[in-house]
């Protein structure tokens, strides 16, 4: 079953893996976000994640169920957090389970680096010093999808 | 016809609200509603010419013809992860 | 700190992704193995881990070392297991944390090809007709340790 | 000198023990103990001419020397994971 949410409950990565998994599935692969505690060598006390909540479920949707055809897997789940968060909070979570190793990976690493590149989510980082910024992000250059 | 606008983050901030309608000629464009956005000056004025947009969440592009009734989304560099 | 370990016991991955992230860890990356239904279209049963248990563990630690090297994160952690495992039962969890997601998905990626070449393991696959055949290895072409 | 010799998996059902012990001649290589226990006949003769080996733990190469006491493993292609 593919899996996909966007919320601003706490992420537990071990029941995100539980999501995936099948009788025929040798091999699953976890990714998981944190906040850390420094960015560039500046001290971080935490991090706020404002999102298009609506869009970026359909945005997630759309790339667990990518990764899922390039996997050639239905065992897919991710989701991805919004909110104020604390140093070592888990910001997003992804597994993938499939036959073998190396697509396990593949799609996991896919739908990270899909979801920096497209899905509608702004951070903004607080420094210790005081000082907030939105944290330069991605232009999103996914395919144009509606042009009507 | 009248489309809702929605901002987000550093958009959000520079105008100082979240959300607003527009009124548009039939057939506007994305591109169109932008510049309705940018004259209203203020904060408006300084949002980006060409920003990403999504409507009714998709991404689309500035030719887009709007419709009435559009929920249409200002897209600031994204940051998820 | 860097853990391995080579154990009859059942894992559980979420214990051994618990293992691993400091506060400068913005990424954790966990890979899990697990026996499968079928191998080359075949129907199987169970699978039976045989390993020399002493050397196991010296060369797990030692991967688990070269991978902490690689990841520049001493945040890595690894258990194989030995034994009789029925379908979809977890062989092994790999679970390594890195300020970035590059290190972290190559450093688990690196622990389980390294397992694959050099940990002296070997599977007794028993296939649902009742045949029972040791799985085709590698030769163990890891450099010579040892000539004295 | 004697040394401890280890099988493993099909290595091990081949001759029907999973160890045995080796004596040699002062400075004997693992060659040199391969070439005995293949010399033994039945299923050891069948093992390999030159099996991945272990001494204490490490791969080694077919001329280390081997010394009293050492623990030899021979080690079939590997399948972990």
């Amino acid at each position: 079953m593919i899996w996909s949410d966007v919320t601003t409950d706490p992420i537990d990565p071990g029941t995100v893996l539980k999501r995936v998994g099948a009788p025929g599935d040798g091999a699953a692969a976890l990714f998981v976000g944190m906040v850390r505690n420094s960015n560039e060598g500046r001290p971080v006390g935490g991090m706020e994640y404002e999102g298009y909540r609506d869009m970026a479920r359909d945005q997630l949707a759309a790339i667990a169920a990518e990764a899922a055809q390039q996997a050639d897997s239905d065992r897919v789940a991710v989701v991805h957090r919004l909110g104020e968060l604390a140093i070592g909070e888990v910001s997003v979570a992804i597994a993938v389970s499939s036959p073998h190793r190396a697509e396990a990976f593949r799609a996991a690493r896919y739908v990270i680096e899909e979801i920096k590149k497209r899905l509608p989510i702004w951070k903004r980082e607080r420094y210790l010093d005081g000082e907030e910024v939105w944290l330069e992000g991605h232009l999103p250059v996914t395919g144009i999808e509606g042009t009507r | 016809m009248r489309v809702k606008v929605l901002l987000f983050a550093a958009h959000r901030e520079l105008v100082g609200q979240a959300d607003t309608v527009a009124a548009l000629p039939e057939g506007a464009t994305v591109e169109v509603l932008i510049a309705e956005l940018k004259a209203r000056g203020g904060g408006w004025a300084r949002l980006p010419v060409r920003p990403a947009v999504a409507v009714n969440h998709k991404y689309a592009g500035s030719d887009t013809m709007l419709e009435d009734g559009d929920e249409v989304a200002l897209i600031p560099p994204v940051a998820g992860g």
